[in-house]
């Protein structure tokens, strides 16, 4: 169960605008990263995860260099770049899944709202609970659909009784764009979907805890327009409430759904920005050259 | 030629080539599968072989021999005080009165030595046929009445299969012509061998005691393997990482299969008895050592059942803030069931058949009595089997082929457990 | 029967605390559980836990010590005539006492000294009995209490419940290293006694293998004939037939079952086959003697071959026949869960199913296969039955599979159960050849192990 | 712990006597049935010696007398009384199929065929040892059959095949002057007081008359007699040794060989005739008795005649009595429980 | 799964071997048909796979209606329509991977250049070397990369020396874009590869052994635009000689690369058309409504 008193404390925050005022921009950490940094560091009050200096090696082999990144609240910020440039495994280190694979090693500092993510002391399912994540190729658990979404609200004791939790099902699925199809099917095994049912079934599995940042490793690669377009609808409604950091291909829908937009490249972080001006006005040539490629 | 024409003609050769090659590829799979086919046959024609050579043999030992002869059970014999206490009727000599029957329907019998064969032609275990007859309804005595008595094994061999394995003498095969004609004689079903413990007469022995015996060490065996063997292959497969250290670990446990089993004998015996201090004999002990024989064995088949669940699955629990323990609980256990249920019924199939260490920790032994407890003396059937199968009288051949079929019921009903457990979590994804 | 009272008992309290351990976390805020930390039933497998586990472990602890804390007592207060005895004799008067206490069947009456002792005893019974209980009703009260005390809507009870799953976890996969530390232990010290007789060199590279020469201590030394090369032969020949007979069977058998077959037979077929793991080795001892053999040398005469009577081959194959189960069943379940996209992958390049299944499937699923055919060569060269009774236990040095020949197993069980001389070389043989065999094989799992961690290929 | 229950360890071949022993005892007294493990002779000394106490057996079984260095080690261990209980003898027989025609063997043509070393057959008396080359009966004997030698015995672990390496290769190998010589020298020297000569005559005149084959003539096919039995109906050219019972109870299918003349027949065993057979023991820890319920009342029964006596139920079980005054004796050893001595 | 029997009423007519003529136009069957299909039968010279009246079950569930559909040489037929639509299983049908899965019936009538594709006589190793396919998730082999690719060839017996065991993998990899990022790293395991790498590296696998046509259930869905761009040309490129059947998500692609294009609906053949054709002036209502949805 997420330690709801800390879930509701942030909770606090954004519902009663006593908020607290931010601490840490003076410190000369945050000031020498500046320099070498490509987009300039959010304002404290704003941020949700702020990373810095991040290395991630997979054994030997480093994947991300060096990158320093804020995200803030109520954004969606869009992470684009080539195939095998590091997205997925830079978004892995936000909730700590690269723990996971044994040759992976992260340095550096992430920090979610002022907590270091890091911490041996962390607690990490409490994290993985507040920092959701849907996974680049669907993995639906090979029980029942309903027991695919109930099960993050099972563990962690979100509801009171069974008909909270058909609630919370019902509308996750929904959210999701799902609903009308699996209404009828509930009880079918999850792995038994078309692989889009089975992303979006991915996605309603997420925000059924209803997380505080939710990452999501292209949600929208293996959905239809319609589909499609719940999500990014979905994204722009859960993005009032929460954090969305979302890697896509489809810079239309980077366009039209994120905030800001972050561009890798071989594992480092190129440019950050408002992504209006990524993409109308590149900071970098490499993005330039990226984004005046052809279309996806 | 440009790229394409080149790919052009490399594709009309690419699909001659594949057409050529494809017979051959063809019967190379047919014969594969046949091949297949043929091991499974084969495997399922052993067992089929082994089960046929052993019910054929054994089945003749759940039936048993018994002779009707008209006893009378003479009050002044049984109970001369007229008392009818349980105690007096206990101490009666029953085989007396059986001898005599025996006697007045062969009156001829003069000899000293013939008679004494003649008074073999029922069992040893007759009298106790006759005083438990008579404590249960005391009235009988007094009466003339005609009784079903259990015959000797030799006699009894004899009225199964024929002349062929006779150890009896001409004189008692004229008896027994006589018997048999005067319908004395027949097959009834054996309910000793089910209700007895195990005796030096054919006749009497059963193997409720090995039977039970067997039960509890494998009761203790299969309630402390599978969870240690589970929990430690998790340990081991999920927590522990990829080091030195684990890697003798995993060096180690696959080692211990290899350990000849009386030397988890001998450690039994150094560490249960001598250290502990548990009393010899027992099942308490036995499962003890079998335990630690068939834990690696669960180990085994348990972290490969553990390996084989795939990533994708772990990553979503724990995306998903699940806990490591909630994930490995809640979905890598039970789709790696299937793989744990499959060693653990190796292991105690095993166990079930072994006897090398039980010899160590004394359960090779001779005990009439039935175990009512883990710590009571005891042997197993695997042990009983083995004690029948090195005993001179030729009517212990068929018990212990009986006793063979009494265990693979066992393992028969152990393994439709497995197949209805596995059917409920096997799944491929 | 008194255990199993306990064990009934703790198996209702640990319900009774889970059940109440849940509600009393729920009760803290008023029944809104998501105020609590963790789940409400970890705070009630946190208070059985509590309420359960330190009471248990006393109670063995109690019980492991009670009898003879009790017998101590009483053998103080007997007559000093008595306690003179040799502590040998005493422990006898003691079981006496014991027996005339418990109402078993005893030797003697019993004089007055011993019916007082017996009185004694059982008053001390009574009283140990009456303290056990308080004993475990205080440690019940006890943990339940420190554990209620400590749940607070905040209190992280999953954590602390998964420690203690950890300990278990950690506890459990200890056993496997304690049984391997005894088991070295116990036949380290007869094997240095044994190598302080025949040195190490003549053991491990003599050719002649006859302890018979060394069956009486008078008679040590009339020959050096402790050799082990050929029993090691003899092991490596027939675990050799062994694994050429279960090997191709039981993974044919596997890839059948899996890939060709359907579920339904699968299902019945697999756990049949695995009963051949459980018939009782005298079963398959008998049969190889009796048929295998027999049969072999019948054909053997018929082409003009010489075959011995005990062979490696009899003994080999049928000892292959029992180890099928190990191999296929094991390989069946690894083969089962590689992924169905690793076959589609295969089936959409226009491979056949034999192409699939032996450069896909097979080389997906190796690490557990493997793991099957080790168990498999461990079997073979633990076994003993068969090879006594099929192969004889003369120690030939040969390869021929037509010869008798002898394993090392089949050496250690004949030494240790046969007519034993703990003094002669001729017994501690048996701890000799333990630890080389032990050597032996941890070799060769080394090599196993770096071989699946080169050729193995792993999915997703 | 405690214990009610007699525990007796021992000879796997004195074990189907003693268990018809034990369970007759157990129901015909209020006595528990004795709990009879079959240790093997070596096994059950070991464990029998180990001590006084609950813990330990308080009988063994052997089918050969205790070893000296046996007796030391439990006088070591506080074992310290121990009475001998003989029981009678068990044959030992080399039998084969009854497909094939009766073989009459003397025991030089035992030690012929199987030994490991025998005298130069170009002159016997030379002293000159070869590796045994005969391979066929024949050869041995020319009265014997052409079979091939296959003799089916007990390993060199089995007391079984001690006595008949004693009883039938000794009494063989005694017949070469030469190797009886070796014998008295021995003796002589010890006389003489030179132990190590003794020794090492004694040494030499064992391995060469208990020297067993090693090159698959005789083949070590464990303890299980009935196997062997069954082994010689599939195989008539074979022989195998092993214990009267086995061919008591398998008369139908196979035929005791008579040796120097005297078939295994029960008469000729018992009263002491026929050459190859051995005492079987029991031995019981002095100090138990009276501690350890029922003792002496399982004493009583075993040394009873109705049990061991000339028609007791162990004879129908195959057990050769003994003569009734040795009888007489061990069954009074056992009432007053005489200890033994070395 | 191969019950075709009681089509085979109506396909006999078209299965005369010499058939060169369109002859099913006259059938009274086949014309019913023409009415109820959405685009017209194409001319047989040009036909590649002829699909008639094919029905899917999944077990109880039918999971495709009734569809006719021909799919030209060098023509790329582009499939649409929502997630769930049954868009992969026609797809799988036309290499036989339904064989696999064992609830999965056929029915109906599908033809590869006038040979019956379910015919029991049917090579089905010839046929999917024929028909290769590329899955909706990547599932490299876990061997290493030049197994993968070089994988087809090998077990098809197309090369026996090595140099030119080489050259294939080499050019494979080069058209799937993918040469250059793994040129150094042949030999690790193609499973540690990115998202896009590895759906890359299965194309790379199906081109190796030059199919006729190839079937790609989303290939570009893990993409990125760059990997995505040479895709579509290595898929322009392939056309001018192989027929390529691609289910899609992305309108843009489909007008981009395909000639034709079919609209399923609920396993329905909505349409099928000319791309043009059916992205200006769709000829079902349901299909506008689909593509008037905002695009992907
Ligand atoms: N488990 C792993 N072990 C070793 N290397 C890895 C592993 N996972 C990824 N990599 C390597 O790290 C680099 C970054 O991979 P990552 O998956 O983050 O790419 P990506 O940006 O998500 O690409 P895509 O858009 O194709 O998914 C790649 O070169 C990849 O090959
Ligand atoms: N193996 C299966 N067993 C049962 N039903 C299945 C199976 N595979 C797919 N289905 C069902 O068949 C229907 C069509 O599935 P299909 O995979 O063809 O959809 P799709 O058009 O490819 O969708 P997407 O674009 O999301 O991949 C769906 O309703 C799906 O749930
Ligand atoms: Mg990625
Ligand atoms: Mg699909
Ligand atoms: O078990 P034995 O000592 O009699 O061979």
């Amino acid at each position: 169960m997420l330690a709801v008193d800390q879930k509701r404390s942030f909770m606090s925050v954004v519902e009663n605008p006593v908020d607290k005022v931010s601490v840490e921009v003076s410190v000369p950490d945050a000031m020498a990263h500046q320099d070498k940094t490509v987009g300039k560091p959010l304002l404290d009050k704003k941020v949700s995860m702020r990373c810095r200096n991040v290395d991630v090696f997979y054994g030997e082999k480093q994947a991300i260099f060096d990158v320093s990144l804020d995200i803030g609240k109520h954004e969606v910020l869009a992470m684009i770049g080539p195939s095998g440039c590091g997205k997925s495994t830079f978004l892995r280190c936000l909730n700590r899944m690269n723990d996971t694979i044994d040759s992976c090693r992260v340095l550096g500092s992430l920090r979610l709202d002022d907590e270091d993510i890091y911490d041996p002391k962390m607690d990490v399912e409490l994290l993985r609970a507040r920092v959701g994540m849907v996974f680049q190729k669907p993995n639906p658990f090979p029980k029942s659909i309903y027991e695919n979404v109930a099960y993050g609200a099972r563990i962690h004791g979100l509801t009171r009784d069974k008909t909270e939790l058909d609630e919370i099902v019902e509308n996750s699925l929904a959210r999701a764009g799902l609903w009308n199809e699996v209404k009828d099917r509930l009880d079918d095994v999850g792995t038994g979907l078309s692989g889009g049912q089975q992303q979006r079934l991915c996605i309603a599995r997420a925000i059924a805890i209803n997380p505080e940042v939710i990452l999501m490793d292209e949600p929208c690669s293996a959905l239809d327009p319609i589909a499609t377009a719940t999500v990014e609808e979905l994204i722009d409604d859960l993005r009032r409430r929460y954090t969305i950091v979302m890697v896509t291909h489809s810079m239309q829908q980077a366009a039209r759904v994120s905030q800001r937009t972050a561009y890798f490249h071989m594992g480092k972080l190129v440019e950050v920005d408002k992504t209006d001006k990524v993409f109308t006005n590149p900071g970098h040539e490499l993005t330039e050259a990226y984004i005046t490629g052809r279309f996806g | 030629m440009s790229k394409l024409q080149k790919a052009a003609v490399k594709r009309r050769d690419i699909r001659e080539a594949v057409e050529l090659g494809l017979k051959v590829r063809k019967r190379r799979n047919r014969r594969f599968r046949h091949l297949g086919f043929m091991a499974v046959l084969t495997g399922m024609l052993l067992l089929a072989i082994m089960f046929v050579s052993i019910a054929s043999k054994g089945y003749s030992a759940f039936q048993r021999t018994e002779i009707q002869l008209d006893i009378k059970l003479d009050s002044d014999v049984i109970d001369p005080g007229e008392s009818r206490s349980k105690d007096v009727l206990m101490r009666a000599d029953y085989t007396g009165l059986i001898k005599a029957s025996l006697r007045e329907l062969f009156p001829e019998v003069k000899k000293r030595k013939q008679k004494r064969a003649l008074y073999r032609l029922v069992s040893s275990g007759a009298g106790d046929q006759l005083r438990e007859k008579v404590i249960q309804d005391p009235s009988l005595i007094g009466q003339r009445i005609p009784v079903w008595l259990i015959a000797d094994d030799d006699l009894d061999q004899y009225y199964k299969h024929g002349e062929g394995q006779s150890r009896l003498k001409d004189y008692q095969l004229q008896w027994v012509a006589r018997l048999n004609a005067d319908h004395r004689l027949r097959l009834a079903f054996n309910s000793t061998f089910f209700t007895a413990g195990d005796s030096r007469e054919p006749e009497l022995a059963g193997i409720r005691g090995a039977l039970t015996g067997s039960f509890f060490v494998i009761l203790i065996t299969l309630g402390l393997s599978l969870p240690l063997g589970v929990l430690a292959a998790i340990y081991l497969e999920e927590f522990a990482g990829r080091n030195r250290w684990t890697d003798f670990i995993e060096v180690n446990i696959n080692n211990l299969a290899a350990v000849p089993s009386i030397v988890f004998g001998l450690l039994g015996l150094a560490v249960f008895i001598n250290f502990m201090g548990l009393p010899r004999s027992a099942p308490l002990v036995g499962g003890l050592v079998l335990t630690l024989m068939t834990l690696p064995t669960i180990i085994i088949a348990s972290r490969a059942a553990l390996k084989s669940v795939p990533p994708s699955i772990r990553e979503a629990a724990l995306g998903m803030g699940a806990s490591k323990t909630q994930m490995i609980f809640q979905h890598v256990l039970p789709l790696a069931m299937p793989g744990m249920l499959t060693g653990t019924i190796i292991g105690m199939a095993q166990a079930l058949g072994e006897t090398a260490p039980l010899l160590m920790i004394g359960m090779v032994a001779f005990i009439a009595d039935i175990p009512s407890g883990p710590l009571d003396s005891a042997t197993v059937l695997p042990v009983q089997i083995y004690l029948w199968a090195d005993s001179p009288e030729r009517a212990f051949m068929e018990r212990t082929s009986a006793a063979i079929l009494v265990l693979l019921t066992f393992l028969v009903l152990m393994n439709l457990l497995a197949i209805w457990l596995r059917r409920k979590f096997e799944q491929r994804w | 029967m008194n255990l199993f009272v306990y064990f009934i008992v703790f198996i209702l309290l640990s319900i009774g605390a889970y059940w109440y351990g849940r509600r009393y976390s729920l009760s803290l805020v008023s029944g809104d559980h998501r105020k609590l930390h963790s789940l409400p039933q970890y705070y009630g497998y946190y208070v059985a836990l509590w309420t359960v586990l330190p009471a248990c472990l006393m109670m063995l602890l109690w019980l492991f010590l009670d009898q003879s804390m009790i017998v101590h007592l009483v053998s103080v207060a007997l007559p000093e005539k008595i306690k003179a005895l040799p502590p040998d004799e005493l422990g006898l008067y003691l079981n006496d006492v014991v027996n005339l206490a418990r109402g078993n069947i005893t030797s003697s009456e019993g004089d007055a000294v011993m019916q007082q002792a017996a009185a004694h005893y059982q008053h001390l019974w009574r009283i140990s009995h009456v303290a056990l209980g308080i004993a475990v009703l205080g440690a019940v009260v006890a943990g339940a209490a420190f554990s209620l005390h400590r749940i607070q809507p905040d209190f992280r009870s999953r954590p602390g419940v998964e420690r203690l799953v950890k300990w278990l976890l950690i506890i459990s996969s200890s056993v496997a290293i304690l049984t391997t530390v005894g088991i070295v232990l116990s036949v380290l010290f007869e094997a240095i006694r044994f190598f302080r007789i025949i040195p190490l060199t003549d053991f491990l590279f003599g050719l002649q293998w006859s302890p018979q020469m060394a069956i009486r201590e008078d008679q040590v030394g009339a020959s050096g004939a402790f050799g082990v090369v050929p029993l090691f032969a003899g092991t490596i020949l027939i675990a050799l037939i062994a694994m050429l007979v279960a090997v191709p069977v039981g993974l044919m058998s596997a890839i059948y079952l899996v890939e060709f077959a359907n579920s339904r037979v699968r299902a019945w077929v697999k756990p049949l086959l695995e009963i051949l793991a459980g018939i009782p080795t005298v079963v398959y001892g008998f049969f190889a003697a009796l048929v295998v053999a027999p049969a072999l040398r019948g054909a053997g005469e018929s082409v003009g071959l010489q075959v011995s009577s005990e062979s490696a081959l009899a003994a080999g194959l049928v000892m292959g026949i029992m180890i099928i189960p190990f191999v296929s069943s094991l390989s069946d379940d690894v083969i089962n869960a590689v992924p169905q996209a690793m076959r589609d992958g295969s089936y959409a390049l226009g491979a056949t199913r034999a192409e699939t299944i032996s450069r896909v499937v097979v080389p997906s699923a190796l690490p557990g296969i493997v793991g099957g055919v080790l168990l498999a060569v461990s079997r073979a060269i633990g076994e003993t039955m068969i090879v006594v009774m099929a192969a004889g236990l003369t120690a030939n040095l040969t390869v021929n599979p037509l010869d008798s020949v002898t394993t090392i197993t089949v050496q250690i069980v004949t030494l240790l159960v046969g007519d034993q001389e703990f003094d002669s070389p001729k017994t501690l043989a048996a701890f000799a050849l333990g630890l080389v065999l032990f050597i032996a094989t941890l070799l060769l799992n080394v090599l196993a192990l770096h071989m699946v961690r080169k050729y193995r290929e792993e999915y997703e | 712990a405690s214990r009610d229950t007699i525990s007796i360890v021992g000879s796997s071949t004195v074990y189907p006597f003693a268990t018809v022993v034990a369970e007759r005892f157990g129901k015909t007294t209020p006595f528990n049935t004795p709990k009879i493990e079959s240790t093997g002779s070596g096994g059950g000394m070991k464990l029998f010696c180990e001590g006084v106490g609950v813990s330990h057996p308080d009988i063994t079984n052997a089918s050969r007398r205790i070893k000296k260095s046996e007796f030391k080690k439990c006088q070591k261990n506080g074992v310290k009384d121990i009475v001998e209980v003989k029981i009678g003898y068990d044959g030992i027989v080399v039998a084969n199929s009854r497909k094939a025609p009766q073989f009459n063997l003397s025991r030089r043509d035992i030690f012929l065929a199987l030994a490991k070393q025998i005298p130069d057959p170009k002159a016997p008396e030379s002293g000159k040892l070869i590796p045994n080359p005969y391979q066929t009966w024949k050869e041995v004997n020319p009265s014997l059959p052409g079979y091939r030698i296959e003799v089916l015995g007990p390993p060199p672990t089995s007391g079984t095949r001690d006595a008949f390496a004693e009883l039938a290769m000794e009494g063989g190998c005694k017949s070469f002057s030469w190797i009886k010589q070796i014998k008295s020298d021995s003796k002589k020297a010890k006389k003489a007081g030179d132990k190590k000569l003794a020794k090492q005559l004694k040494n030499r005149y064992k391995a060469i008359c208990h020297g067993v084959r090693e090159d698959g003539r005789y083949i070590e096919a464990g303890e299980n007699d009935n196997l062997i039995v069954q082994k010689l109906e599939a195989n008539p050219k074979a022989l195998g040794v092993f214990g009267y019972s086995f061919l008591e109870q398998n008369e139908d299918r196979i035929q005791g060989s008579n040796i120097d003349g005297l078939a295994p027949e029960f008469e000729l065993i018992a009263s002491g005739k026929y050459p190859v057979s051995r005492p079987l023991f029991f031995y019981v820890k002095k100090a138990h008795v009276g501690k350890v319920p029922g003792i002496p009342e399982y004493l009583a029964e075993f040394t009873s005649e109705k049990a061991w006596g000339d028609e007791g139920y162990l004879v129908d079980k195959g057990l050769i009595p003994m003569p009734r005054e040795e009888r007489e004796k061990y069954a009074r050893d056992a009432k007053e429980l005489t200890p033994m001595h070395f």
